[in-house]
């Protein structure tokens, strides 16, 4: 019973972890269609920018702070500059988004140092709770409420505005859009940069749990979100986050029972998922 | 080479593969400083040996061994180098080995650690300063294992994590050590509760983790409070980039292949102080002397050889050869041509004005008693 | 009267293609004026001129006295003009609703009076409401064009061949519909409906090649059967 | 009388909506026969399900005589029912010429062919242009698709469908959007086919004159069902019909 | 106008063809072995991008799991060489198992997942190529792991000229082989399911087939560019299968050109070099050990001022010159 409780929170905390790093990829992939190989790069943008201040001023805020203003500047330049000139083309997407990639995950060795940088959790987050034989890592609660937090901002406004409609349909039929008298350029700049605080907000929130930062790590965690949003049904922002607790807490659970295939787990519900439902596990057929 | 020796007879060309660039890159730079520094001070800043002038071409693998083999036909072939030195990754050294046997040319490996490289890879031109996994772990076993000792082990579930748990497992169940438990975890893993509840079930006195790569488990191990319930962990002290991450293991008892302090001997102070000077106040760091190791090896074999850098001949002086180094003496058994070597006993330890948990001599481990079994023969 | 919208010489390319020529026209407030011509004529490029989506090389367009040549889509919709493209240009995944939300650019009284009142002209949309728009018959898509042009109020409708592919019953209410538009919206439209277009235009401008060629009253078109036999073929 | 295709209670529900209706026909063979009904009765289903594009929930279709309920759109375009689009559908990144061709390879059975050039197949280009010629469309051979009016989008609709030379033509709204003075040129190739060719013709059309002069049969349908069924005449005399698709407008287009 | 496509196809096979025949003179006159070396890395990833190219630019297949054919050959070829002699019969054999078995996996994948939608299929392939790499580091008494190891060739190969001029005739008769595939009437088809899956099948044409034989005949070429990548390594480990293999093919598909098998050539050619290129900088400026940096950019670069590839820009700047002349009126 423990051991289930201990292996449940944990997998969920894992989870939202995935989820706030996923829920960028979804509204820019899912919304846009945008194939954003340079999400990884956003993101470990964020943990350093973040990291960097919290270092200097001892707040956890300050850091959440100034990784989201990170991902909203680095969010404009790279909307501007790298994707406007290759909307509908998926192809010159994963071209240029993955050469973007490279420059600032290079940068970060530029401006940081390549050194790994440790981080630890604010003192108020630092430690666990023990209750008989379950310990529950405060850390990993915090990251919880705050991906559920977060989910129901989201979720409330792309629910109760048409903001979501706009851009799905600007997708769809660019053209069609504008002449409703939207200025769809604005829109997508917007979700784009929206999109791109989402992942710098989970580079900063990541680096206290693994305890370290480093530049390639922003790659390696946005193919898991790629993965994760493919489970989900691309566009389903609810598809998403139930597809990260999913891929959560199946890493856990097999790690402890199947831990022969634990290197495997998120390729396989992957391959089993498109297989058997490819329009997502959680997206509704129209 | 062949010809390298004939139309260059005054200079003697030495190339260094290491990773300047790509995710080992600060390995890269610890070797490439540990042998400028090795050359300076094994030729007294001459940058003579044997009358010859000595010339270092370095190259950078970009931890990729097809880059690493290109670079290294580019050293052999064009610039005609007399000595391989490197490199940072396993792979990246195992794309060039059979290079050095081909072109008949001396490569020093540094700091690759893979046991196949002067294991089941080995040729003959093959010399290793560098420890290798099993030497670590011979060490790792030495500082913890005893009769009756319950060890439990993490690794990382691939070759590295394997061979070292493998070879961990020997050498603890050889001092009488009781291995309870091995635990491997997926590498790239942001939870590894589920190992560590598997650990904590199995009861051991002993957590032995082996692990590389930036993201790793110590944080977890400490919120899962491990140390409270009577299981200590023990692992290898990895560089200081690396052991700033480890604030939660203070207390920990582990080896070391190095740390600044460590070592008595005038080679490493003459080290630290030089290192400090040139690099800004920095000190050395893990791979810093295995990169000044390499240096002071070749330029003690041309010692012996008067400058001849034909490869039989070197070979033949290197075998058996015994060195000093930061890390003490060393020598190049001559089964294999690893170079047996000290390492050391530790605890972190946390300390006034460092940031990090710094790791404090227990014992040091003598060659002798790390040396890894040989793995060359079949 | 005064004319809404004034098209001067306007050239316009497609790529490297020279499509317009010239087309000069003027469409005068409260009328319904009718772009006639042959396929591959230009009419749909001129209305995709007027939207902004299409640039112009040379010349100019007016709406309501001001200079709206190459200005963006977006902009121009809001100065007042609503836009029925040829292909429908109905956002296929997303339902019938949404695709009528997409365009309320508010919510207000006037808007949802506007919606009931188009829908039932309409029954069809509201029958299929939660229906992805990719789904619906190619009549049912027209209807699903003609209302989201609707829902917001614009002074100017531009509307490329509505009545191509709707039943004759639902032709005729297109008409009407058009016809009661009309008491509070100009209209710009391209119909090769003969009949349709004779019924409910005030005036004409026959395109040909890129360039308007003749124009007049609609009644005189219909009288005037070498122009109709030159331009469009009909005897 | 043989009867070409043949269906038995066909019927689709879309989650709830059914779209055709139990709907029993049989499409005399060589014969020319319409259909019509207001937007949303189903017809383009109703070809969809005869194509293969969709497949029934209930019913089944004869293809002389034998079953193709369970076969594929590629088995039934291969057996002979070839069929147009209502909204085009065509290849918009290759020329004119190429979007025909294509059509006319499938028939050639060099499906398969991977060795030899394609321009080895002359034969296929001088097809090609052929057909083309016929729906006044040669001028724009070597026009990319994507860049065709619309009007003349459709007429490439009609030559791919003409290039498959299948026994049985289901076009859907032909001319919709076409300018007047080209209907007719159209209307007459689809007559000549049936003259020249004598093959069976199912023919979608909003159309009214149309209708009245090419059809031998029409069948009306409503709210998916098959409601009425005759010559042109007796359908036009069709209160029913009248009332419900109709209106009052046809009575002024002849006149 | 047939007829003056005929001329002019044969006249660019006479400068491809002249093309090849300068670089079987180059290694006589160029000998560094490391140069050598890289031009002949640049023709295999040549083929093995021109293997992309059928699934991307003619079929309009996205995958991320092409890697598992190229790793596939290569780890097939390793492990003949290392456990049998490194005869030249070893080897044929090693390629005739490396070929099948891409030939049988890609056919299996293919069925799998072909039906599928474009992203779809692009991360089921990831996820095979995944499940390969997880194999190969856990297999590791055959693989040895992340480790790798290294093993011997036959003789005759390992002269650097010898197999610089068989890459090159690879390169040759499977860019032959390949442009004649295209542009048969079988490669149309292909062309036409990219443009329009659904109308191609109701014109009679089996797509899923199509698919599944153009995947096959992909996965055997990338496979063979594996047999090739290890006659020239000399050693093997996991990386062959990971993600930025595929990654590099693609990107040296996209650089070049989609859908025009040169156009894969030059991009394998140009990244190649410009890697080379720009990390060498190094040396001249401590801002280029950042070499990286100037890498992603030319990506971006080429991106903005070539974005059909710098063939696909070159060949659509031509032939909308020569349009431009000839728009005349058009037909009515
Ligand atoms: N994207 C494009 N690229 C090149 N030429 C184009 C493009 N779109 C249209 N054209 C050409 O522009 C001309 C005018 O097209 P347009 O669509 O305006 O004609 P139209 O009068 O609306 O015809 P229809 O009655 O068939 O709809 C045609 O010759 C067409 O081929
Ligand atoms: N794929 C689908 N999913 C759900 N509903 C559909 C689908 N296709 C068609 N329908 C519905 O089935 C009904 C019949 O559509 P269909 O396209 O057959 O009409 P139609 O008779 O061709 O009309 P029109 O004359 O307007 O083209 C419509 O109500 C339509 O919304
Ligand atoms: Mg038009
Ligand atoms: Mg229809």
């Amino acid at each position: 019973m423990d051991l289930i409780v201990s292996l449940t929170v944990n997998g969920l905390a894992t989870g939202m972890l995935i989820f706030l790093l996923a829920a960028g990829l979804t509204l820019i992939f899912g919304l846009m269609s945008v194939l954003n190989f340079a999400h990884g790069g956003l993101f470990i943008w964020g943990a350093y920018a973040g990291v960097s201040i919290y270092a200097v001023t001892d707040s956890f805020l300050l850091a959440i702070i100034l990784a989201i203003i990170t991902g909203l500047v680095l969010g404009l330049i790279t909307e501007r500059l790298i994707i406007r000139p290759v909307y509908g083309n998926h192809i010159q997407q994963i071209l240029i988004t993955l050469g973007f990639m490279l420059v600032l995950q290079e940068l970060i060795k530029v401006v940081f140092g390549p050194d790994q940088k440790a981080v630890y959790p604010p003192a108020w987050l630092e430690g666990s709770f023990q209750m008989g034989d379950v310990i529950l890592i405060k850390y990993r609660l915090f990251i919880i409420a705050i991906g559920f937090l977060l989910f129901l901002i989201i979720f409330l406004i792309l629910k109760k505005t048409r903001i979501g409609l706009i851009v799905r349909a600007g997708v769809m039929n660019r053209e069609m859009v504008q002449t409703l008298g939207i200025n769809i350029r604005f829109v997508f700049m917007a979700v784009f940069m929206v999109g791109a605080a989402l992942a710098a907000l989970s580079g900063v929130l990541h680096a206290p749990y693994s305890g370290v930062i480093y530049a390639e790590m922003g790659l390696e965690f946005s193919i898991l979100a790629f993965i994760v949003v493919v489970i989900g049904g691309m566009g389903s922002f609810t598809g998403s986050l139930l597809a990260a607790i999913l891929v959560g807490l199946a890493q856990a659970y097999m790690a402890y029972y199947v831990p022969a295939l634990s290197l495997a787990v998120n390729m396989l519900i992957m391959t089993v998922v498109l297989i058997f439902r490819p329009q997502g596990l959680f997206k509704v057929k129209g | 080479g062949d010809d390298a020796s004939g139309d260059s007879d005054d200079v003697i060309k030495i190339g260094v593969l290491a990773s300047e660039t790509g995710v080992l890159e600060a390995y890269g730079k610890q070797t490439l400083r540990g042998f400028e520094l090795g050359i300076d001070y094994a030729t007294d800043g001459t940058n003579e040996v044997a009358g010859k002038k000595i010339e270092v071409i370095i190259e950078d693998t970009e931890t990729n061994p097809e880059v690493a083999r290109q670079k290294a036909l580019k050293l052999l072939e064009d610039d005609e180098v007399d000595f391989l030195v490197g490199s940072s990754s396993s792979g990246d050294t195992l794309a060039v080995t059979p290079l050095a046997e081909e072109y008949e040319t001396i490569m020093i490996v540094e700091p690759a650690a893979a046991d196949s490289i002067t294991g089941s890879e080995y040729n003959d031109y093959i010399f290793r300063t560098a420890r290798n996994s099993s030497q670590d772990a011979v060490a790792a076993a030495a500082a913890i294992a005893g009769d009756g000792v319950k060890i439990a082990t993490l690794a990382p579930d691939y070759s590295f994590g394997h061979d070292g748990v493998a070879a961990f497992v020997a050498a603890a169940e050889e001092l009488g050590a009781d291995i309870v438990h091995q635990e491997f975890a997926d590498q790239a893993a942001t939870d590894f509760t589920a190992n560590i509840q598997k650990i904590i079930e199995a009861d051991p006195d002993y957590l032995f983790v082996v692990w590389a790569g930036a993201n790793s488990p110590w944080n977890q191990i400490a919120d899962m409070k491990l140390q409270d319930q009577g299981i200590k962990i023990s692992t290898g002290a990895p560089d200081i980039a690396a052991l700033s991450t480890m604030n939660a293991l203070v207390g920990m008892e582990g080896f070391t292949v190095y740390y600044h302090t460590l070592p008595d001997n005038e080679i490493n102070d003459w080290l630290v102080k030089e290192h400090k000077e040139r690099f800004d106040g920095e000190v050395p760091d893990l791979f810093t002397p295995g990169g000044m190791s390499a240096a002071l090896a070749i330029v003690e074999a041309l010692k012996k050889t008067d400058g001849d850098a034909d490869a039989a001949k070197l070979i033949e002086t290197m075998e058996g050869m015994s060195f000093d180094t930061p890390k003490g003496k060393m020598t190049f058994r001559p089964e294999d041509h690893q170079a047996l070597q000290e390492l050391y006993a530790i605890t972190l330890e946390q300390q006034d004005g460092v940031e990090y948990p710094v790791p404090v001599l227990n014992r040091v481990l003598s060659p002798e008693e790390t040396a890894p079994p040989i793995m060359n023969k079949e | 009267m005064s004319s809404l919208l004034k098209l001067s010489q306007v050239e316009a390319y497609i790529q490297q293609f020279h499509i317009l020529h010239d087309i000069s026209f003027e469409v005068p407030k409260g009328e319904v004026t009718v772009l006639l011509g042959r396929n591959g004529a230009g009419k749909t490029t001129t209305l995709r001129t007027i939207m902004g989506l299409n640039p112009v090389s040379k010349g100019s367009i007016n709406f309501k006295d001001e200079e709206i040549t190459n200005l963006k889509p977006h902009l121009i919709a809001n100065k007042g003009i609503g836009y029925v493209p040829e292909d429908q240009g109905i956002f296929e995944d997303l339902t019938v609703g949404e695709n009528l939300r997409v365009a309320m650019k508010r919510e207000d009284k006037e808007t949802t009076e506007r919606l009931e009142w188009i829908l039932d002209l309409f029954p069809d949309l509201k029958k299929f409401w939660k229906k992805p728009g990719g789904q619906l018959s190619g009549g049912q898509k027209q209807m699903l064009a003609i209302s989201r042009a609707y829902v917001n109020e614009n002074d100017l409708l531009l509307i490329d061949e509505p009545s191509k592919g709707l039943a004759p019953i639902v032709v005729e209410k297109v008409m009407e519909t058009i016809l009661q538009m009309k008491e509070k919206t100009t209209i710009l439209l391209v119909e090769q409906n003969f009949m349709m277009a004779s019924k409910i235009g005030d005036r004409f401008y026959i395109i040909d090649d890129g360039q308007t060629v003749h124009h007049g009253q609609m009644g005189e078109l219909k009288e005037d059967k070498v122009l109709m036999k030159k331009y469009l073929g009909v005897s | 009388m043989t009867f070409i295709l043949e269906t038995k209670d066909l019927t689709i529900n879309f989650g709830g909506h059914t779209a055709v209706d139990h709907v029993t026909v049989q499409i005399p063979e060589k014969k020319f026969t319409s259909i019509i009904g207001p937007n949303g009765a189903g017809k383009t289903t109703f070809f969809n399900l005869l194509s293969g594009q969709l497949s029934p929930s209930e019913g089944s279709i004869f293809f002389k005589g034998n079953e193709i309920t369970k076969k594929s759109a590629t088995d039934r375009t291969r057996l002979g029912i070839g069929r147009s689009f209502q909204i085009t559908n065509v290849f918009p990144n290759l020329t004119v010429l190429e979007n025909v061709r294509l059509a006319i390879q499938s028939q050639a059975n060099v499906r398969y062919q991977m060795i030899k050039h394609f321009l080895h197949y002359k034969k296929f280009e001088e097809k090609a242009h052929t057909i083309l010629e016929r729906v006044l469309l040669d001028g724009r051979a070597d026009s990319v698709a994507a860049n065709l009016a619309h009007g003349e989008k459709r007429k490439l609709e009609i030559a791919m469908l003409l290039a498959l030379e299948t026994e049985i033509l289901l076009l859907d709204e032909p001319t919709a959007g076409m300018s007047l003075e080209e209907v007719p040129a159209i209307i007459d190739v689809i007559k000549q086919i049936k003259a020249e060719e004598d093959r069976t013709i199912v023919l979608i059309e909003h159309k009214m004159d149309m209708i009245m002069d090419l059809s031998d049969e029409v069948l009306v349908l409503f709210h998916g069902e098959l409601i009425a069924k005759g010559t042109p005449d007796e359908i036009v005399e069709n209160e029913t019909v009248q009332s419900a698709y109709l209106g009052g407008m046809y009575d002024e287009q002849l006149a | 106008m047939i007829g003056l496509i005929l001329r002019s196809m044969t006249k660019s096979n006479l400068i491809y063809l002249g093309v090849a025949v300068i670089l079987l003179i180059l290694p006589f006159i160029l000998t560094g072995r490391s140069v050598q070396f890289m031009i002949t890395q640049i023709f295999i990833f040549a083929i093995f991008a021109m293997s992309y190219d059928l699934l991307l630019g003619y079929t309009g297949i996205i995958s991320f799991g092409h890697a598992m054919f190229f790793g596939i050959g290569a780890y097939t070829t390793a492990i003949f060489m290392d456990r049998f002699d490194a005869s030249i019969f070893a080897l044929l054999v090693a390629i005739l198992v490396a070929v099948l078995f891409a030939a049988v996996v890609s056919f299996i994948v293919g069925i799998l997942t072909l039906r599928l939608k474009s992203h779809f299929y692009a991360m089921l392939t990831l996820a095979f190529a995944g499940l390969f790499l997880v194999a190969a580091e856990k297999w590791r008494s055959l693989t040895k792991g992340n480790d790798g190891f290294t093993f011997k060739i036959p003789e005759f190969l390992r002269d650097s000229t010898t197999l610089y001029i068989v890459s090159l005739v690879c390169l040759v008769l499977i860019f032959f082989g390949l442009r004649r595939l295209t542009n048969s009437p079988f490669g149309r088809v292909l062309v036409a399911i990219r443009e329009n899956e659904n109308r191609t099948e109701s014109l009679g044409f089996k797509v899923l087939h199509y698919k599944v034989l153009v995947s096959v005949v992909s996965g055997v070429v990338a496979s063979f560019a594996g047999v090739l990548y290890m006659l020239s390594l000399r050693f093997v480990n996991t990386s062959v299968f990971h993600t930025d293999v595929t990654i590099d093919v693609l990107l040296m598909t996209i650089i070049g050109g989609v859908g025009t098998l040169v156009g894969p050539i030059l991009g394998a050619a140009l990244i190649e070099l410009a890697h080379h290129w720009i990390s060498g900088l190094a040396d001249v400026h401590w801002i280029f050990e950042r070499w990286i940096i100037l890498y992603g950019t030319v990506y971006i670069l080429v991106v903005i001022f070539f974005p059909l590839g710098l063939v696909g820009t070159i060949r659509s700047k031509l032939s909308g010159r020569s349009k431009k002349q000839h728009t005349t009126k058009k037909a009515s």
